[in-house]
Order: C-alpha cells, then structure tokens, then sequence
C-alpha cells in the first residue's frame, strides 16, 4: 500500500511533503520535551529498523498471502518516534527496494504515519477510557483498535487519492461505487492487521513492558 | 597457506559405509557458495553412522555452519546431494528426525514460557495435546530443566536458555542433532552439565566447536574442514595432537593433548 | 527481502559520479518535482529522453535499471492493463466485451511516462552517490540531527536485524512451522499467534540490543558535546562542469513546466 | 556450595595500595543490585593498580559484566565508591580514561563505515578533525585494522569487527581498558592474536573471560568471583591452580596447569 511515482500531480506531492514536514517538526518537538531525548534515539532507530524488516512477514492465507503494515503497532510502541520512523522506513523502501517513490515520500509518510499517531493516542487512552475492561482485555482491545484503525485510515486515505486523482473521466455513481468496494474490500485486512497488533501486544505485555511505555 | 589432501586417520569413511550400524548421513560431492561469493563448500563427502558423535572443527568462516544449514536442509547445495537414514533430502522439506541447535539460543526461543517453546515443535508435527503434554514433560526432564517449565525464556541465563532450546528439540524426538558451537559462551559448570548431557545422549550428533578440549571429551570421531575440503576425519586424539596438521590450518594442539609436567607457561 | 543488496552505488568515473552530492540532490529532486506536472502527453518523450539522457551520462549499466525496475514494473502491468480497458467512453477498439477506449490509453502514457522519468532519476541519484553521502548532502540541506542520527543507526542495523528475522525463521521452520496444510482463504490463529511471537521477538532483541547500544555510545561521549556524526566534509571547491551540470537540469526543470503550463 | 573467606594469594590489595606504581581502580564496599532481585555484587573492595592486567573469572551470572558496568560508570552502585586516578566517578559522567569492549563487538560498531566508527570517541571528546584523523589512523594501526577502514562494519568477520571495536576504544586512548569476554566466539588463530596485542598493550586491564587458559596467558592477576564476593585475588598460577578452590566455585583448574603426561583422557 505504497503510492508509487508518477500517479499523483505535483501539487499532492508537495502538499504531502508539507504535511510530512509539519508533522516531523511536531513530533520532533514533543521528543525534545522529555527529560533526555538523546537516550531515545538508539531505541527508536533499532526498532525502525525491526519494523522494516519485518514488514516482509506475512500472513498466509492460501492461496494468497496478506502483508502487514504494522503502522498502528508502529504508533502503539515508539509514540513520537513513530511519525519519523515511517518516514525512515519508507525513505530506505523508495531507495532499497524501490517500494513507493521519492517525490510520494511526504504523500505515503502523511497516510501512514498520521494514522500511526492516531493509534498511539487510542493506545494510552486505554487507562481512561476503558477503566471498565479487566487488564489484559483491555490493552488487547485498545491494541486491536490501534491496529485496526492505523491501517483502516490509512486505506482510506490511499483509496481516496487514488481514485480522486487518475482517472479524470470516470463518472460519479462509478468513483463512488468504487471507493465503496474497495473500502469494504479493506475490511478484512484492517480485522486481520488489528487481531496481530493485539496478539503481539499481549505477547509484549507478558515479556518486556518495558516496550510498551510509549 | 600450506594445502594437505585428505588425512584419514583412524576410521576411513568407505570402511564405515560398509560397516553394521546403518548409516544415519551421507553426503555425497557437497558443493556450496553463498550468492557471489567463492564456493564455501566443495564437493564434500561424508558419511555418518548411527550413534556417531562427529566433531566438526576449522577456522571461523571455515564453513561448519553452512555444512549444517545444507545437513537440515535449510540451504540447497550447489551440487550434490544428501540422504539421511538412506531417504534423500528435499531441502525445504520438514524432517523432523534432524534438528539444528543455533550457536545463539535467542534464535530458537520464541514463546511466552518455556513449556509453550518446547510444545512448538510437537504441536506442529501435529500430536494431539495429551502427546505434547508428554513429550514436553520427558524433554524437560532430560535436558533438566522441568523446575523452569513455567518461566518466561527471556528471563533465564544463558546456559538455562542453552538447555531449554535443547529440550525444544528433543521434544521432536529427533534421531540427529546438530550443535553448533554448543559451549560459545557457558561457563564451565554449565559446559561440564553440557559435556555429560551429551556423553548420555543416544542420538548421532554432530557438534561443531572451536573448544578443542569439549570435543575432545564428548566426540568420537572428528573432522577437520579448511578451504572447503574435509581435510582429516577420524580420531579426535590422532588428529588434534597432531601439531603440524593442527597449526597448518590456523588451529591449536589442545593443552590436555600436549605432554608436560608443569612447565611452558608465564615467560 | 532485497535489504541484503542494498549497497547499490556503482563505481564509476562519470560527470554524474563527479557531481557535487548537495547540487545533485537538489537538481535532480527539483527535476523529478517537474516530471510530476507533466499533464500533456506530448511532453512525455521529452522527459523520456531527458531521464535517458542523464542515465547516459551517468554510464550505469542497464541491467541496473533493469534490476530494479522488476518489482515497480508490477504496478505499472496493473496500470496498463486495466486504465485502457475501463477509462473513457471513446472507443479506439473493440474485440467483444473488451474495448480499447482513448481516455484511458492517454492516461497510461502519462502515468506510465511519468513513473519511468522519476524512476530512472531516483536510480540515478542512488546508483551514483554511496549512501552516506546522500545522508551527508541531506544533513547540509537542513535535515534535522535526530533524523540524520535515527536514519543512519537504522540503517546501520538493518542489516543486522533483517539477518536475526531470517535465523529466526529458519529455526522455527526447522521446528515445522508452516509445513501444515491450510485452509483455503482462511486466516490460521494458530499461525498467526506464532508469527505474531516471531515478530514481538524481533522487537524484543532490537530493543534489548539498542539498550546495549546506548551504553557504549554513552561510554564513548555520545551526548556530551551537542556535535554528534557531523556532516562529511564537502569536498573541494565546485568544478565549472559542477555549475554547468546543476544549471542545465535546472533549465530542463523549468521548461517543461513552462511548457506545461502553456499547452494546459 | 561451599563458601570461603577471601583467599588472598601473592598480592594483598591493602600492600598494593601501598606499592610503588599509582592507582588506577580504587572501588570501596561497592553494592549492586538489579530492581527486583537479590544483590549481584555485596561490598566489593577492589584495588587496581596502573599497568595490572586482571582477569576477572567466575560462573555465568556471577556479576563480572555488572561489575565493569559499574567501573565505567553506567550502572550506579546501591552503596560503596569507585575512584579512577584518585578521582571520584560519578555514574553517567562521560570519562575517556575508561572504555569497555562489549562482548558483543556488533553492540559497539554502530557507525556505518569502520573509519567513522573509530573517529565517534575522539569527536565526541571535541578534537578537531586533523587531531581525529591522525587518531583513527594511528589506533587503526595499532589493532591492525588499517586496511579495513573503508569497509562497512556489519560485513566484516567475527575476529575483524573485534578488532575494530578495539581501535574505536583506542582511538580515545584510555588508560583502562575493560574487556568482557573477548574470546567467546573467535577461533584459535583470531583468539592468538588477541593475546598477542593484550600481551604488548600498556593500558591496566581488567578481562572478564570463561576461557582461563588465556586469562592465564594474558594476565598477571587474577579475581576469583562468586556469590556477590571476591574470592580469590592474587596469582593466576595460584589460584588456577587450586582445584579445591576452583570447584568449590563452579570453575575447573584449567588443562595447562594439570601435571599430566598424555593420560586421563577417555575413560
Ligand atoms: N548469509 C551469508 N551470505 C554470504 N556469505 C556468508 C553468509 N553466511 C556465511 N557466509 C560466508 O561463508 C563462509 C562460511 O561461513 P560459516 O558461517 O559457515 O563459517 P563457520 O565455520 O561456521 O564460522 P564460525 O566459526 O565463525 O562460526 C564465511 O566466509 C562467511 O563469510
Ligand atoms: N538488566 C538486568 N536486569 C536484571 N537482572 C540482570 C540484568 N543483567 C544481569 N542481571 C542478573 O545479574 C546477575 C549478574 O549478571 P552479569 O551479567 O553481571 O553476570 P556475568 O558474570 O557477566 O555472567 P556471564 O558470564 O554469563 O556473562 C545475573 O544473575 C543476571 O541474571
Ligand atoms: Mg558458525
Ligand atoms: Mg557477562
């Protein structure tokens, strides 16, 4: 779910690079708030780094296989790192692999790293908002959520450029035909990315906490 | 750097081949290179009988990890090819009768407990859940670690970590194992648990070291690998007291090998 | 996972391998911004050609091209097989229930066009500057420290990491991991439970390894004085070749998008 | 398990102090314990002078690395006080005098090229670039590295990013220098050369290591470490050689000090 090269016109571009750059700076902010943001750097660049790499799993489900995004976990453990750590990780994805593009750099780190931040503030409103909820349950369901919404606005996102951006000639009742199928077409997919940030959450949870401070 | 054909002292892999114990692994003109690079491997053959336990000695990078990556079928030769208890072997294949113990325990322990880890490999042989339950409780009380069943395999040290991994792998009930570099970084109380464990062990195995002195008291036989050639196998006091042989591929005589009463230390 | 060959510069003697890597960067990003604008169709040979032209000049080898267009190259198979077949009312050709319709032929030139002229850029600018360079340009143009400072130890890492993630996978399906049978269109929970393990184990060791990391950072002043990896040292004054390079790019830059804005 | 009083051998740390040469270690009744566990290490007195070479042996767990973290200054002692050079340490402080090789070398390179990576230390103690290239140059040098200087850290062999991590702490030219577990996975020929250049080095040295056969060729005191205490701190040969003593702590007196004349071996 990378926006190649090539697909939107340069004012999207840039417009992604302006938000890329607004939300970096604000992230950058809330970082040199804490009491030693330099300790955070080895963590956040070691675990970007294991993001990236285990983008590559998959999920089999024969006769296909399902990739994960895994940005709302990505939200979920680094919280302020999370929004550049995407855009590292897609940064060596354009370079590396040729996954995405340089000039939809700020477009794909808008859609995926936004929701991310999303996530990570659904993730620690879980002592406040679901009091009710026995523990484990709780940080299950608030991961599930985390997940799943990380990767369902981020579908969003990328059906909603797509479609508003090709094909200038489709007609009304066709676009929206479309953005419908292929939004409920996600669902699964943001079930499946959710139901793994949980199991992996929990896993967290049960080994090393510590990882799961923000 | 000095070249030596094949030394063979001792035992003579043709004789053993035709000797009474079936033979557990033969690998016949073993080649292998990694992607770009010169050929780590080339055209090894070996063979191991059932029971044997081989020590597998060389420089670092000499190619014992790659020989046991190709022996379980992990990577896929460039030439030859492999049978084990007479079947060939489809690398990608799943064969549960051989297992690979990783120099790094950390690459094997995945799960939440230590019970958990040694169900994995039962459960994906597809027992049913009394069976598992069985086979955890007898690898665990072989390998000695049933007092650790419930912990979390993060929280354990390094040699208790070593032995739950080698539980995981008895669990599958496997007729060879593989070890590589077993004593990395033990202590020697945990390395003298190690070397009895294995004294005990009834499975082939094949242990590859840098520590001389550990093959020396659990292996049998020994094979010495140096520019992708086997260069000497047979017995482990012929080969490894044999200086010249030893310092001519950048290893060692182990001290217990040489003969002194107290002298040749602190110039 | 293609991460183990990411070393993707390529020695060579070329005006390009010489260009200054600040002017690069920033000539070569301002062109691809400019390729993106590109609407008219009848602009997509010339910036083919511009692309072709500094790939030229650059002397990498095709096969590099080649190499790395192979997974990009799906996409554009998506996008060629389908705009043509479902975009536009006017009909060049009809065999059946399938038509070849205008609309949607234009419309892949352009996309298509557009994807291979940035594309080939990006290689260019990657095969021709080592990585660390690029990172080095970047820092002078104003990337912030903890960005340059998080880039370069991930990727210094990554390596590192992705190797842990294959072991990893190698020891469980030496265990049996996913030599059972399943089921068609199903989502295993046992599978996933474990791949999900998997995957917090690699988290896990990252972060446990970072922790390690930091120390010896610490140990070897990191954080003491502000000045941490500075940026390489530009090298020598910039040559007239250098000028002329950056300007020429800058010129074809600007054209095209007068020239878009002309026939728009 | 049998416990002992501190068995002072040969060198008395009180008549150190009194010695000659100037201290470069003083730790006073140093605790440590990790959150939620019993103390690692229980008022540890230790005297090191300038140009000792100590080997710090012991089981897996004992505290060896913990205590070199508390030398250098990264972990904060519960109670007790570390002085390096007469100097008080205050945890956290950044002091070049002492460096750490890590047992894992790849913990330590993370620069993304060799020569960056050596160049970190001296930067970061505010050296202008001419005064750090002549640094890298000469500590590349002296671990003999210089060929590798353009490579990138993560593709070098076990033994050379050793090597390079040494260079790294060389390049701050510390006067103690700390080394946890340096042997553990390099092979006999790497391993040879590592006693080679500790054998030549002139810093004070303290080696934590499994393998006593090179603590005994290395080094020219030894701290025997169990329970939280020092044990035993004195001669190498001594101490070693005291199988009574050794088995009482979980270690085993190594082969080269056992009188022997190829016998007692396969039994
Ligand atoms: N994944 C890989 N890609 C490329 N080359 C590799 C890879 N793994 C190992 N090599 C190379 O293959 C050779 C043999 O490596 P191998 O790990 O088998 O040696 P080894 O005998 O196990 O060494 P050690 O004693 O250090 O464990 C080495 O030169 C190594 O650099
Ligand atoms: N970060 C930590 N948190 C909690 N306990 C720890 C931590 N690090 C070490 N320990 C515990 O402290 C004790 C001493 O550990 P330490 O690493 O100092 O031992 P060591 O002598 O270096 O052992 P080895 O020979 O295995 O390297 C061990 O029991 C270990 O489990
Ligand atoms: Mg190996
Ligand atoms: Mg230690």
């Amino acid at each position: 779910m990378h926006i190649p090269d090539g697909i939107l016109p340069a004012q999207v571009c840039a417009a992604g690079y302006a938000i890329t750059g607004v939300a970096t700076w604000y992230s950058l902010r809330q970082i040199n708030r804490r009491p030693d943001p330099a300790a955070e750097v080895p963590k956040a660049s070691l675990l970007t780094a294991a993001f990236f790499v285990a983008s590559s799993i998959y999920i089999p489900v024969p006769p296909a296989s399902v990739h994960l995004i895994l940005n709302g976990l990505l939200g979920v453990v680094l919280g302020y790192f999370a929004f550049p750590a995407i855009l590292i990780g897609l940064f060596f994805q354009a370079l590396v692999i040729g996954h995405g593009g340089l000039t939809t750099l700020g477009v794909n780190a808008t859609m995926m790293g936004i929701p991310a931040l999303l996530a990570y503030h659904i993730f620690q409103s879980r002592d406040v908002v679901g009091k009710v909820l026995p523990e484990p349950t709780r940080t299950g369901v608030f991961a599930f959520l985390g997940g799943a919404l990380g990767l369902g606005i981020a579908a969003l996102i990328f059906l909603a450029l797509i479609i508003f951006n090709i094909p200038a000639e489709l007609n009304a009742t066709a676009e929206q035909a479309a953005v419908l199928t292929l939004s409920v077409g996600h669902i699964p997919l943001a079930l499946v990315e959710g139901t793994f940030t949980a199991m992996l959450v929990l896993f967290l949870r049960r080994v090393k906490p510590e990882l799961l401070e923000g | 750097m000095m070249m030596m054909d094949s030394v063979s002292t001792g035992l003579n892999p043709v004789a053993i081949a035709q000797g009474q114990r079936p033979i557990a692994i033969a690998a016949n003109a073993l080649s292998f290179g990694y992607p770009d690079q010169p050929q780590v491997l080339r055209e090894v053959t070996l063979t191991v009988q059932e029971g044997d336990r081989v020590g597998i000695i060389g420089h670092n990078g000499c190619g014992k990890t790659t020989l046991f990556m190709l022996l379980c079928g992990v990577l896929t030769p460039v030439a030859g090819e492999i049978h084990l208890f007479g079947e060939p072997l489809t690398p990608g294949q799943f064969r549960p009768e051989v297992a690979l113990l990783f120099q790094d325990p950390d690459d094997q322990l995945f799960s939440a407990s230590v019970r958990d880890d040694i169900a994995f490999g039962p459960q994906n042989m597809g027992f049913d859940p009394a069976e598992v339950d069985a086979r955890v409780t007898q690898a665990a009380d072989m390998a000695g670690i049933a007092h650790l069943l419930d912990r979390t395999p993060h929280h354990l040290s390094g040699g208790e970590k070593q032995m739950v991994a080698i539980a995981g792998l008895l669990a599958m009930t496997p007729q060879i194992i593989l070890y590589d570099e077993p004593t990395a970084s033990l202590d020697l109380r945990t390395r003298r648990r190690l070397i009895r464990f294995l004294q005990n062990s009834t499975e082939t195995v094949l242990i590859s070291s840098h520590d001389l002195e550990f093959v020396l008291e659990v292996c049998d036989r020994v094979i010495l690998i140096d520019e992708g050639h086997i260069i000497a196998d047979g017995c482990p006091r012929e080969i490894m007291g044999d200086q010249t042989l030893m310092e001519a591929h950048g290893l060692e005589k182990p001290h217990s090998l040489i003969p002194h009463v107290e002298s040749h230390h602190g110039e | 996972m293609g991460v183990a060959s990411a070393n993707t510069y390529i020695h060579r003697e070329s005006v390009i391998h010489d260009w200054s890597p600040r002017l690069k960067l920033v000539s070569l990003g301002l062109l691809m911004f400019a390729f993106a604008t590109v609407q008219q169709l009848a602009l997509v040979p010339w910036m083919l050609g511009l692309a072709a032209l500094l790939y030229g000049l650059s002397q990498l080898p095709i096969s590099f091209l080649r190499q790395r267009l192979s997974y990009p190259g799906l996409f554009i198979l998506a996008v060629v097989v389908l705009l043509p077949l479902t975009v536009g009312d006017t009909v060049v050709a009809q065999w059946g229930w399938l038509a070849l319709r205008e609309e949607g032929l234009r419309a892949t030139g352009l996309i298509v066009g557009r994807f291979l002229s940035i594309l080939t850029l990006g290689f260019i600018l990657l095969g021709t500057t080592p990585f660390l360079t690029l990172l080095g340009a970047m820092r002078s143009l104003g990337l912030p420290t903890l960005l340059a400072d998080m880039t370069l130890l991930s990727y210094r890492y990554l390596f590192e990491i992705a190797a842990m993630l294959a072991t990893m996978q190698q020891a469980m399906r030496l265990r049996g991991f996913g030599h059972s049978r399943q089921r068609w269109l199903r989502v295993n929970r046992h599978t996933m439970q474990q791949l999900a393990m998997l995957t917090g184990n690699l988290l896990i060791r990252s972060y446990e390894q970072s922790e390690r990391v930091y120390k010896a950072m610490r140990l070897r002043g990191y954080g003491q004085s502000r000045q941490v990896a500075p940026a390489p040292a530009i090298a020598s004054p910039l040559s007239l070749q250098n000028w002329a390079l950056t300007g020429a790019v800058l010129v074809a830059a600007v054209g095209l998008v007068l020239a878009e804005m002309r026939l728009a």
